[in-house]
Order: structure tokens, then sequence, then C-alpha cells
């Protein structure tokens, strides 16, 4: 495998999740979290975790995200920070 | 600095983990929106969970189903190498926290529609003041 | 409290930045956590259960009482979703919104009104939510070839990625994609709560009722091998048989908990209106 | 001594426990209630009086009820000086419970049935004390008879009650658990055992310093003692229903404190490693500050239950002073004490009841002429004066002589001296009491005195313990007998 | 089925768990009768357990035949047994005190209720029997996703609150522990807790076996709200339901506790854990805290539930402190206060939740007459309180004297003097209730009219209620009594190997 992949997935990961937690808007945040999610998996399809990946894909960046934003439908998108 | 390099290119993955799971713990305790804090609870989870899988890797290795299990030309049990598949059980791991992880996401998200319906914001500090108001 | 975050997070990085002085280099195929069990897994595996996904076979047989105990944690989430929310009294609402389909006429109702069981009219969400036939058409040619791809994943865990996990939450979200995409309503009138709930129950009793078979027929608990006893079968593959067994257990439970939270997360418990 | 496993002392300690149920259930009914409680009082009494032949003839009984850790069970043993308590104690028991049905009918007092389930339970705590065969069993006893005082102390239920209530229990859990507990585990760290032996438990593994340590803590963790500067709780205390006071504040608790540390100097030091150590003077000293002080705060309390807590306050001490004399005739009067100043102080306390019961007076300003009205009490409070100030013909008078005695045996002039000091002090401030409730005329003209009689269930048992305290005088044999075999 | 007895006490309440969701919502009648059903099946195989661990040395279990550490073990020795025995029997006694309380609380959906309930008890069964790491984390998981929506449905309007910050720090605190065990593994390559303790001595000075070790350590103390992570416990135990509180408080912290003692002696072993690290002195000095800390917070409390909660923060100080003193006395008495305050602390919820059941909200000033509308259940936390306070013959002072013991044997004065205060200002917490519950002001007036004076009428709590009450206060007693076999017979052969 090319770290250089690897790195870079990381470095999109780290963003994705930076921006997660910081971007004033709770869908926004669904959004770039199931982003975040679905990195996470790729780079865990790269280092051979294809079941864990699988999981991830149909887990974090899906039904997580669906909870996520039917949680936000039924509160806010507001948030403060 | 050779050394460094190695010492980079053999690590790095950890630090990034440390790097990730220190961001979704920092979301945790500081953020204000308790949604908010529900991310950075996925997060580290994640993290720990990307922890687990850098674990499981190994140099040289492929993933961890044996090819040619069955039908003709089938490769005999005596053949396989641990070497050459890789380690099964931190995946195995962590599809179990991937699940709790989930579970505990939809449970945390259940609470927060209560709270919210309780309160009509999701914002602690405005809660607090809810709250002291409502003594008063 | 951003102070204290900072300085907790801080402390811990560092602390964790110490510790991975002393780890094994990456992908490292002579470290301790590649030599010591889980060689045995990787050799073993395929003689002892024919499952050829070591993942698989780890995750349904060496280490099939955790996996139970995380089926569990699914079958509790959903427990704990429906105790948490699910509010059978009905929302102080402003009022009802119904649809004459011809003509495209949205009616407001003050009370409840009593609507011609036709199919001219449907009842409309208070709140709106975009209602569009060609999401609609879309998903409803979808949702069998997500489904039938879903048992697949169930079925072929044991050769490749997948799973009754994955599988299950595959199935529960082609529920919850009928739900986003026509309504609520329409959903649940397919797959009710009960049902629901029967399925989830199922899923763990099918579960627990194998380890429990397996114990009855002489064997430790979830010891497949023993249900060779019973089928055609040798010990080796009545191991894959009972964990195609469990895997199915493990599908039918996530596939309802997946819906039943959404369906209690999306409505508030309600389980007339939502997303 | 002869060991003999025996029932005897535990059914002694149960058989006021086992009337609580009895008490609970008879509540509307006080007759029945009574009844019972007098009938446990003989039914104890009795058990505690069959005891006396066997110890006599030098025997012990013992008894293991449960097994903790090697050398400090939960254990029974009657020997010579715990039986000398349980006597005056369950004697003491019997008349108080006559009286206080005088006292607590007279004034309609509230919550009676909780009263007598409070005052069985601390009696059996206190019996329990006084046959405990080990720290630990005495420690039991003694935690439970705080916490089982402390409902009877706060009987009144108003804020002054609740105030006492809380420094009572302030000052003896505050000790018991914050000094005594440690101290008693720290002594079976050291010792491994914690029976009472006269040899004491320690032997050679101690160091001075820790053996002072370990007494000064002791001696003022038993705060039931009332060791100057922990006294306050003593008159706090008398807030509470007057035979409250008298049974416990001058028989049971305090003296529960005083037979602690009694026990603690000879049965887990022994005479011997004291005397090695020379703690014996440190500690009498101490007793003296505490005896000199009592006296002369008792001087200026115009509330007559509070002079005598003062009282109470002082003479303790003498117990404790006779025991640090480390000489047999000093011990033989401090626990001779016990007796003595059990029977004179309750007959004190009960005349204060009495006079309270008839007259609704409590100062002593206010009792000048009340002889002439109630001259059977005041007759018996002279009686009672007269013990505690050690004149003959009470049973005072002996116990002093022992400690006089005791002292002279030490050679230690300055003891005597406060000996003496003390009882001149103890006479300028009861004397008067009587002589102007005889020879004064009431302060406030004639007919100050609404009674007529004196309530006859209070007379009747101040009388007994005013004659007691006489009849001890003469017949103080058995209890010295006692008192030598269990100092033997 | 004797070989099955360690898996049967898991299963009997989990199975029962399934079906009761499965009858609820057919013939929701026989739900209790099941639930009993299972905790009691349970509560008899953890009593089967410890006979047969008693006669024959530690149970092992191998989890589908697969020979540890392959497979998952479960393993039962002296130490789990008992406190099996204990959170089974606490489980079966609350369930029967409280059905009428749950009946009333959640109405028409009580039977769910239930099978969180029975969910929560197998959680820590199972916790309390593996003697595989990760396993334990599963497990933990469901505990506390059990609690989680357990304390959310607690009847104040501010119980969703309580729990979501008990879910933040709870994911920190689980997580933090699954942290450590992947270091463990990453350096031993397996989870079974004999086979890492087998493989540790050689890696002993490695920096990652002693991160994942405080990770670990720190992950448990923050679900057993030891100081200063408790801040989660005061409010989620208050605003829970009273019949949640009341499992949760005496048996969620104590088998967090038992988890720390079993890292610390059967994974780490004592050797590491004395000798090569030198933690101790830094971590009594901060059960010192917890205890101080405790104490005086529980001290500024206005409502009875949440003083009792603080009270649970100091009594956890103590048992950290007793286990990390580095002695047996100390190890003893931690483990026999563990034993102890998980029926002390069920006896006074049980007590606070027969008042609630009748007062509604626990303010103090709420208990005015208490002993008179409510004499048994009063009499039943006065003992209990007697009890936390540390007054003999009840089992609190015994499990007090090996810990004082312990402390003076090691040294840390500090450590005496904490308990000893805090056992004081327990002192006065129980004396201030039993004041507004016994001794308010005489209504009548005191003094003129004889007889019961008190204000209201007896209005008692039901008849389970009080007598589940009344044996767990019996059972104080009885066990401390004879804390001598406990000691002698279990725990001391227990730690034998670990300090010689």
């Amino acid at each position: 495998m090319h770290w250089q992949i690897d790195l870079f997935i990381l470095t999109l990961v780290i963003v994705c999740a930076l921006a997660a937690i910081n971007v004033r808007d709770l869908l926004g945040a669904a959004v770039l979290f199931g982003a975040y999610s679905f990195l996470m998996c790729l780079l865990w399809a790269i280092m051979g975790a294809v079941d864990v990946a699988f999981t991830e894909a149909s887990v974090g960046a899906g039904v997580s995200t669906v909870f996520f934003v039917a949680a936000v439908f039924q509160t806010t998108r507001r948030s403060k920070d | 600095m050779e050394q460094l390099l190695q010492e980079i290119v053999a690590k790095y993955n950890y630090w990034l983990y440390i790097i990730l799971m220190m961001i979704g713990l920092y979301a945790i305790i500081s953020k204000n929106n308790l949604i908010k804090k529900l991310v950075g609870m996925n997060i580290f989870q994640t993290a720990i969970i990307l922890f687990f899988i850098s674990i499981s890797y190994k140099e040289q290795a492929t993933i961890p189903i044996i090819r040619n299990a069955h039908g003709p030309g089938h490769v005999s049990p005596e053949a396989i190498q641990a070497t050459a598949y890789m380690n099964p059980l931190p995946h195995v791991l962590m599809l179990t926290a991937i699940v709790v992880s989930v579970a505990t996401f939809g449970v945390a998200l259940a609470i927060a529609v209560k709270v919210y319906g309780e309160y009509e914001t999701l914002e602690e500090d405005e809660i607090r003041t809810r709250i002291r108001e409502k003594i008063k | 409290m951003k102070r204290i975050g900072l300085i907790v997070v801080i402390l811990c990085g560092a602390v964790l930045l110490y510790a991975t002085r002393d780890f094994p280099a990456w992908g490292d195929p002579a470290s301790p956590a590649s030599t010591h069990v889980s060689p045995h897994y990787i050799e073993h595996a395929l003689q002892e259960t024919e499952v050829p996904n070591l993942v698989t076979a780890v995750l349904a047989d060496y280490r099939s009482y955790d996996t139970m105990f995380e089926t569990l944690v699914i079958f509790g989430a959903g427990v704990a979703c429906f105790l948490l929310l699910r509010s059978f009294g009905a929302r102080r609402r402003e009022g009802w919104y119904v649809r004459h389909i011809p003509t495209g006429v949205v009616i407001h109702f003050r009370k409840r009104p009593r609507i011609p069981h036709s199919r001219f009219f449907e009842r409309l969400d208070t709140e709106w939510v975009p209602h569009d036939l060609i999401i609609m058409t879309i998903c409803r040619i979808l949702l069998p070839f997500i489904q039938l791809f879903s048992l697949y994943v169930v079925a072929h865990g044991d050769f490749s990625p997948g799973g009754g996990f994955q599988g299950g939450v595959m199935f529960g979200a082609s529920l919850v994609l009928m739900a986003i995409s026509f309504d609520l309503r329409t959903a649940l009138s397919r797959v009710g709560e009960r049902i629901l709930a029967l399925l989830a129950f199922l899923g763990v009793v099918l579960y627990g009722g194998i380890g429990v078979l397996c114990m009855l027929l002489g064997g430790e608990f979830l010891d497949y091998s023993e249900l060779a006893k019973i089928l055609p079968v040798h010990a080796e593959e009545a191991r894959a048989l009972g964990m195609i067994g469990v895997e199915v257990g493990v599908g039918i439970a996530v596939t309802a908990v997946m819906a039943v939270i959404y369906v209690n997360i999306a409505s508030a418990g309600r389980h007339d209106e939502g997303l | 001594m002869d060991p003999v496993v025996s029932v005897r002392p535990l059914l002694a300690v149960l058989v006021s426990l086992a009337v609580v149920p009895v008490l609970l259930s008879s509540g509307g009914r006080p007759n029945v209630r009574e009844a019972w409680t007098i009938l446990a009082g003989l039914i104890k009494f009795g058990l505690i009086v069959s005891l006396v032949p066997g110890v006599l003839a030098g025997r012990e009984f013992s008894l293991t009820l449960f097994s903790f850790a090697p050398g400090a069970d939960i254990a029974l043993r009657v020997d010579g000086l715990g039986l000398v308590f349980a006597l005056v104690a369950s004697f003491l028991w019997m008349v108080t419970s006559l009286y206080s049905i005088g006292y607590m009918r007279g004034l309609a007092e509230h919550s009676q049935t909780r009263f007598y389930c409070f005052f069985a339970v601390a009696l059996s705590s206190t019996i329990g004390a006084a046959f405990a065969a080990n720290l630990l069993t005495l420690y039991l006893f003694y935690e439970i008879l705080s916490l089982s005082t402390y409902p009877l102390v706060t009987h009144h239920q108003d804020e002054e009650a609740r105030k006492s209530g809380r420094k009572y229990l302030a000052y003896i859990l505050g000790t018991s658990i914050g000094l005594v507990l440690p101290a008693m585990i720290l002594s079976y760290n050291v010792a491994g055992t914690l029976e009472f032996s006269q040899a004491g438990i320690f032997g050679a593994g101690i160091s001075p310093a820790m053996a002072t340590v370990l007494l000064l803590v002791f001696l003022f963790g038993f705060a039931k003692a009332a060791i100057v500067p922990l006294h306050a709780w003593l008159p706090a205390a008398m807030v509470a229903p007057t035979p409250v006071s008298a049974l416990l504040h001058a028989v049971a608790v305090v003296k529960v404190g005083a037979f602690s540390i009694v026990r603690v100097m000879t049965g887990i030091f022994g005479f011997d490693l004291l005397g090695s150590f020379h703690l014996g003077y440190p500690v009498a000293i101490i007793a003296s500050v505490t005896i000199i002080l009592g006296s002369l705060i008792a001087l200026s309390q115009d509330e007559l239950k509070r002079r005598l807590a003062f009282s109470t306050v002082s003479q303790l001490s003498y117990i404790v002073l006779g025991v640090a004399l480390l000489t047999p005739y000093g011990a033989m009067g401090g626990i001779l004490h016990i007796v003595m100043h059990a029977l004179g102080k309750i007959t004190l306390f009960f005349c204060a009841g009495a006079i309270m019961v008839a007259t609704g007076k409590k100062y002593i300003s206010e009792m000048a002429g009340i002889g002439k009205r109630m001259p059977l009490t005041m007759g018996a409070f002279f009686v009672g004066s007269l013990s505690i100030i050690g004149l003959p013909p009470c049973g005072g008078f002996i116990s002093k002589w022992y400690l006089a005695l005791g002292t002279l045996q030490k050679q230690s002039p300055l003891l005597l001296g406060v000996i003496l000091t003390s009882s001149f002090l103890n006479a300028v401030y009861f004397l008067p009491i009587v002589y102007k409730a005889f020879f004064h005329g009431p302060s406030g003209g004639k007919g100050a005195f609404s009674v007529t009689k004196e309530p006859l269930m209070c007379v009747v048992p101040l009388l007994l313990t005013a004659a007691g305290s006489v009849v001890l005088f003469f017949w103080p044999q058995l209890f010295i007998d006692l008192i030598e075999i269990g100092l033997r | 089925m004797l070989e099955h007895i360690p898996v049967l006490l898991i299963l009997a309440p989990l199975l029962a768990a399934f079906l009761v969701t499965g009858l609820a919502w057919i013939q929701s009648a026989y739900c209790l009768p099941l639930a009993l059903a299972g905790l009691l099946g349970s509560l008899l195989a953890s009593i089967a357990a410890l006979h047969q661990v008693m006669a024959q040395g530690a149970l092992s279990y191998e989890m589908a035949s697969w020979p540890p550490p392959v497979g998952i073990e479960l393993r039962i020795d002296l130490f789990n047994s008992l406190v099996l025995v204990v959170v089974s029997a606490v489980s079966l006694i609350n369930l029967v005190a409280s059905w009428e309380f749950i009946k009333r609380e959640f109405e028409d959906r009580k039977e769910t209720f239930l099978a969180l309930y029975l969910l929560f008890v197998t959680g820590l069964l199972g916790v309390t029997a593996t003697a595989d790491l990760f396993n334990l984390y599963v497990l933990l998981e469901i505990t506390s996703l059990s609690a989680y929506a357990l304390i959310a449905m607690g009847p104040s309007s501010r119980a969703p609150l309580a729990s979501l910050h008990y879910v933040y720090l709870g994911v920190i605190g689980a997580s933090f522990y699954l942290l450590g065990v992947g270091y463990l593994y990453i350096m031993t390559g397996s989870l079974n807790m004999g086979d890492i303790a087998s493989l540790l001595p050689a890696i002993w000075s490695s920096q990652t076996v002693l991160v994942g070790f405080v990770f670990c350590l720190v992950g448990v103390w923050i679900k057993m709200a030891f100081f200063p992570m408790h801040i989660w416990l005061p409010n989620a135990y208050t605003y829970a339901s009273m019949t949640a509180s009341r499992v949760l408080a005496p048996l969620m912290t104590k088998v967090m506790v038992y988890v720390m003692i079993r890292l610390m002696l059967t994974v780490f072993g004592a050797q590491y854990i004395f000798r090569v690290l030198d933690l101790g002195p830094v971590i009594v000095w901060l059960a010192v805290l917890a205890i101080v800390a405790g104490a005086v917070m529980a001290l500024v409390q206005r409502n009875l539930v949440k003083m009792l909660c603080y009270i649970i923060v100091s009594e956890i100080g103590y048992m950290v402190g007793g286990a990390w003193m580095g002695n047996q006395a100390g190890m003893t008495g931690s483990i026999l206060h563990l034993i102890n305050d998980a029926l002390m602390t069920f006896a006074v919820f049980l007590a606070a939740g027969n008042f609630a059941f009748k007062l509604g909200e626990l303010r103090l000033e709420n208990l005015r007459d208490l002993f008179a509308r409510m004499p048994l259940s009063s009499a039943g936390f006065v003992l209990a309180g007697m009890s936390i306070v540390g007054i003999p013959p009840t089992c609190g002072f015994f499990s007090k004297w090996y810990l004082i013991s312990g402390g003076l044997q090691a040294g840390q004065h500090a450590y005496v003097a904490a308990l000893l205060l805090s056992s004081l200002i327990n002192a006065i917490l129980f004396m201030r209730v039993v004041e507004y519950a016994y001794f308010g002001e005489v209504r009548t007036g005191h003094g003129h009219h004889g007889g019961h004076a008190h204000g209201g009428e007896m209005d008692e709590a039901p008849v389970a209620m009080v007598a589940c009450l009344l044996l767990v206060v019996a059972s104080l007693v009885l066990v401390g009594l004879y804390s001598e076999s406990i000691v002698s017979g279990m725990i001391q052969p227990f730690l034998v190997r670990s300090f010689v």
C-alpha cells in the first residue's frame, strides 16, 4: 500500500473531523460526519479490514447519519459552536 | 535523520489516531451543544477503532479471507501461513465496537430528543438558565 | 469548560504519545499482536470451521459469546429507544392536512377529519417534508435490490466480507429508505411496530436458542459442533452451519432494531409523522 | 479463675432488648407497658444476682458469640468489676422504672412508648458494656448506648432539645469514632488481641511514646467519662426528662465512660506497664483538673440539674483518678466510687425531678423553704449530698476513704489535697441548698408552692436509693470482695 | 448441568429479558413472574457457584469449547462468586420491592422497563464472571446502555439531561478502558486475563503497558465515579426513577470497583502494581480527596437522594484507597467494603424509595414527621445509616476496621484521618435526617397531651417494599456478625497468592 494515499486520506479525515465539530449548523455537521465516516471506512479498507470497512460504511456513513438527521429534524439545526 | 524518518513512517498512523482522538475528546468536553458533543463522542470512538485496525495491519499480507478455500485446487490447511493474512482478531473486536458505538449513539440521540422536548434548546448554557429560572 | 477540555486533551495526548515510543512498528508481522493468538485463527480456522472468511469465523465462532452480547447491545438500544421516546398519546397539533391527489388541492382541518377511504386522498405531514414522485418511484424500484443484496450479504458472510450485522443494517436501511421516500405511516403500515418487536425478539432468541441448543446437546454454550448430532453433517460443517444460523439471527434483530430506532427518533416516539 | 461457658450473661443483656417489641405492641396501654418494663427489670436483676455466688467462688462466666478476628471476638465475660457495675445499673434500672412511671405520668409526657423502648435498649447496652470481654465488644455496646440515648436526650423535640442532642452526639460519637476507633485498631495491630487481661495486652512490643499517645487518646476518646475539656455535653444533655438524666447521666452513660477507661487501664495496658512507663501520674493530673474545675463550675450554677451535672463531671474523675493511682487501695476506691456515686447522685436527681413534678421549679434560688412542703424529698436530698461529699453514714465515705488511702500509698499529698478540696467544694455547693430548703422561707412569700403532697411514685424510689446509700456505708463488703476478685 | 453453572447464571436473566420483550406484546401478565424466575435462577446459580468454588476451587467455563486464549473464558473464583451472589440477590430483591413502584411510574411501558432492567443485570453478572478483557468491555456497554435509558426515564424533568451527561462520561470511560485493552493487546497479543498475566512479567518495564494500565484504570474510575470523575453520578442517580437508582446505586459502582481490583490483582498482579509501579501513595491521596470531597459535598445537599449519592462518592474513595494501600489488610477491607457497601447503599436507597413512594420529592424539609407516618421504613433507614457511619455490629464497621488497619500498617495517616472524618460527617448527615424525620416539633405542643402526640397518620409503603427493606437491613447485621467467615473463608484465600 502506498503510504502517501494513506497519509492523504488521514489528513482528509482529520479535516472532516474538525469541520464536523466546528460547523455551526447541525445538519451540516451530520453531513460532514457522514463524510468523515466514509473516509474512515476507506482508510480501513486500505488497511485490509474489509469487514470493518463494510460495517462502517453501512453504519457510520449510513444509518448513523440517518439517525443524526432524524434527530436534527426533531430538534433544531441551530448550534452556537 | 534517517532514523527519525523511519520512526515517522513506522508510527505516523498511531500519532494521527491520537490527534483524531483528542479532537473527539476535546469536543465532548468543551462543546456547548449536546449533539455536537455526540459527534465528538463518535469521532473519539472511531479513532480508537482506527488504532485497533492499525494493530492488525501486517506488511505483505492480504485481507483475512482465505484464498481458494473450497472447490478444485483448494489450498491445503497446512499451507496457510499466518504472515500471509492480516490479523483478524482486532477486526472482530472492532466490528463489535462499531456496533456498540452506533447503539450508544442511537440511545444518546433519543435522550437528546427528550431533552429538547423538555427545554426547547440543545445548548447547555441555555438549558442551565432554564433550570435556574424554573427553580426560581 | 474550554480550558479544562484543552488541559485534559493535552495531558491525554502527551501520555498517549509517550506510550507510542514502545510500540512495535506499524505493520510489523513479528509484533506480539500478530504472533501470539491470531496465528491460531489464521492457520486453523478453515480446518476447524470450514469458513474461509476469518473475521466471520472468529466473530461467530471463536468469540461468538462476544457477538451474542453485541447483538444484545443493539437489542438493548432498540428497547431503550422504545422506552425513552414512545408515547402513545397524540400530539397537540394545529391541524390535519389532506391532499386530494387528482387536483393537488391541500385541505386543512382543525379537527381530525374522517378521510374517505379512497386512493384520491392522502394525509400529509404537518411539517413539510420533501415528497417527490421521482424519488418515490426510484426508491420503489431500488428497494427490492437493496433488500436482496442485504440478504446476500448475510448469506455469503462466510466467504466474503459481510455477515449478519452488515446485512441487517442494510435491510434496516432499506426500511428507513422507504420511510423517508414515502412517509412514516406508509412504512409502518407495511412493517408495523409489533412486527418489528417480534423480529427483534426472534433474532436474539434465534441466537440464544442455538447456543442453548448446543448446551442441551451436551456441549458447552454456543459449541456448534454439537449440532452435528442432529444435522447430517460432520462437526466442522456443523460449525459453519451454526454460524450461518446465528448470523441470520443477528441480521433479523439488527434489521428490526435499526427500524425501531429510526422510527422513534424521527417521530419523537409518536409514530404518526416524521422525516 | 476457672472459666465457665454460660448463656446467663447473654440473657442478662438481652432481657431488656427482648422486651422492646412487647413495649411497642402495647403502645396504647400504659399499664401493660410499664408492667412489662418492671418485669424485665426484675428478671434482669435476678439474672445478674444469680451470677454473684459463682463469681465470688472464683468462677468466670463467659460466652463467645461471634468471632471477628483472633483476639477480637464479640464475647461476654463476667468478672468482678463488670459484675459490680452490672449489679448497680440493673438495680437502679428497676428503681428508675418505678420513678419514671411517676414522673412521666405526672408531667403527661408525649411519646412515652418510645421513651421506654430506648430506655430498655440503653440498659441492655450498659450491661453489655459491663460484661464485655474485650475492647471490641465494649466499643460495640458503647456505640449502641450512645445512639440509643440520643432519642432520650432529644425527647422534648423542641429546639433546645435538638441542639443538646446534636451536641451530645457530636461529642460522644465524634470522640468514639474519631479517637477510640483508630486507637483500638492501632492497639490491635500492635498487640494482635484486644482481650482484657490483668497483665495488659501489649507486653514488650510497645514504645513509651506510643503507649502515652494511646492512653491519652483512650482517655479523651471515651468522652462519656466527661474529662475536661470534653465535658460540655453533659450539662447540655440535662434537657432530657429527669429519669433519663438520673439513670443515664448519673449512672449508665457516664459510668460506662468511666468504666471503659478503667477497663482500658486495667485490662489493656495493665498496671505494670503503666507503672513502668510512669503513665499513672499524668492521667491523675488530668483527672484532678477535671475534679476541681467541675466542682468550681458547679458552684456557680443556679439550675439544680445543671449543678448536679457539673458535680457529676467532677465526681466521675474520682474514678479515673483512683485507678490512675495504680495502687490497690486507689483502684478499689475508684471502682467503689462507681457504686457509691451512682446511688448518691441518682437520689439527688430523683429529688430534682420530684420537685419538678410537684412544683415545676428548676432553679435553686426558687427552692428556699421547699423542705417544709416536701420533707421526705429534701431529706433524701440531704442523704444524697452527704454521700457525694463523702461523709458518714453514707456510702460515699467508703470510696473516698479508699481513695485517700490510695493517695497515701502513692505518697502523693497533692492528690490527697485534690480529693479533700473537692470534698470541701462539694459541701459548699450542696449543703446550702438543704439548709435553705429547711430553714428559709420561700422567697416569693407564703404559698409560692402550689404543691400539697409529694407524688408517691417519685418519692418511693428516691427513698429507696437514699436508704441504699446508707446501707452501703454499713455493708459494703460484697462490693469490696467483688472488686478484689476483679482486680486480682 | 452442574458444569454449566457459570454460563447459566448469566443466561437466566438474559433469556428472561428476551422472553419478556416477546411476551409484552402477547400476554403481559406473565412478564413479572418470568423476570423474577430469571433473577431467582441466576441467584441460585450464583449460590451454587459460590458453593462449588469453596469446595473445589475456581470454576472455568470455555465458551464454545474453545480453550482460552483462543476462545472466551468465564472464570469464577472466590472473589467474583461473592460479588455475583450480591449482584443477583440485590437485583432480585429490588425487583420484588419495586414492582408496585414500577407499575405506578411506567404504566404501559413497565414490561419494557423490565426488559432493560434484566439486560442491566445480565451485563453486571457478565462483567463479573468473564475472564476476557474485551468481553468485559462489551458487557460493560450493555450495562451502561441500559443504565442510560433507565436513568433518562426518571420522573424528574432533569433526568434526560443528567442521563446525557452520564452518556458522555460513560463513553469516555468505556473508550479509555478499550484503549487500555488495545495497548495491552498490542504488547501481548492476548485478551484473556490469565494469559496476559502470564505474559506481562517479561515486559513490565514497557511504557505501553504502563499507559495501558493507566487508561484502563482511568476508564474504570470514570465509570465508578471516583473523584473528580464523579460529576455525572449525583444528578444521574437523583433524577432517575427511584426504582432504577435503587439498583444502579448499589451495584454499578461496586461492580466497577470489582473490575478495578480484578485488573490490579489478576491481570497485572500485585507485584507489578505495588512493587514495579509506585503509584500507591498518589492514588491513596486521590482517594483521600475523594473521601473528603464526597463528604463535604454531601453536607451541603438539601435533597436526601443527592446526599446519599455524595456519600457513595466518598465510599468509592474508601475502596480505592484501601485497594491501593498495598497491604493485605487494606485490600481485604476494600473487598469486604465492596460487599458491605453494596448492601448498605441498597438498604438506604430501598428506604429512600419507600419514602419517595409516599412523599414524592425527597427534600429534607419534606421528611418531617416521617417516623410517625412510616415507622418501619424509617427504622430501616436509620439502621442502614448506622452501618454507613460504621457503628458495630452492622457490617460497615467491620470493613472500616480493615481499611483503617490497612491504612495504619501502610503509614497512610491522611487516609485514616479522612476515613474517620467522613464517618463523622456521615453521622452528622444521618442525624440531620433523623432530626427531621423523628424529632420535629411536636405539633400539639409538648407536655400536655399524653400518648401519641405526633401529627400524621401511619401511612406505610406496601408490604413488599417494607419487607424487602427489613430483610436487607437484617442482612446488614448478619453480614457484619459473620464477616469473619467471609474474610477468612473467601477473601483471604483469594488474596493469599497476591500478598506473600
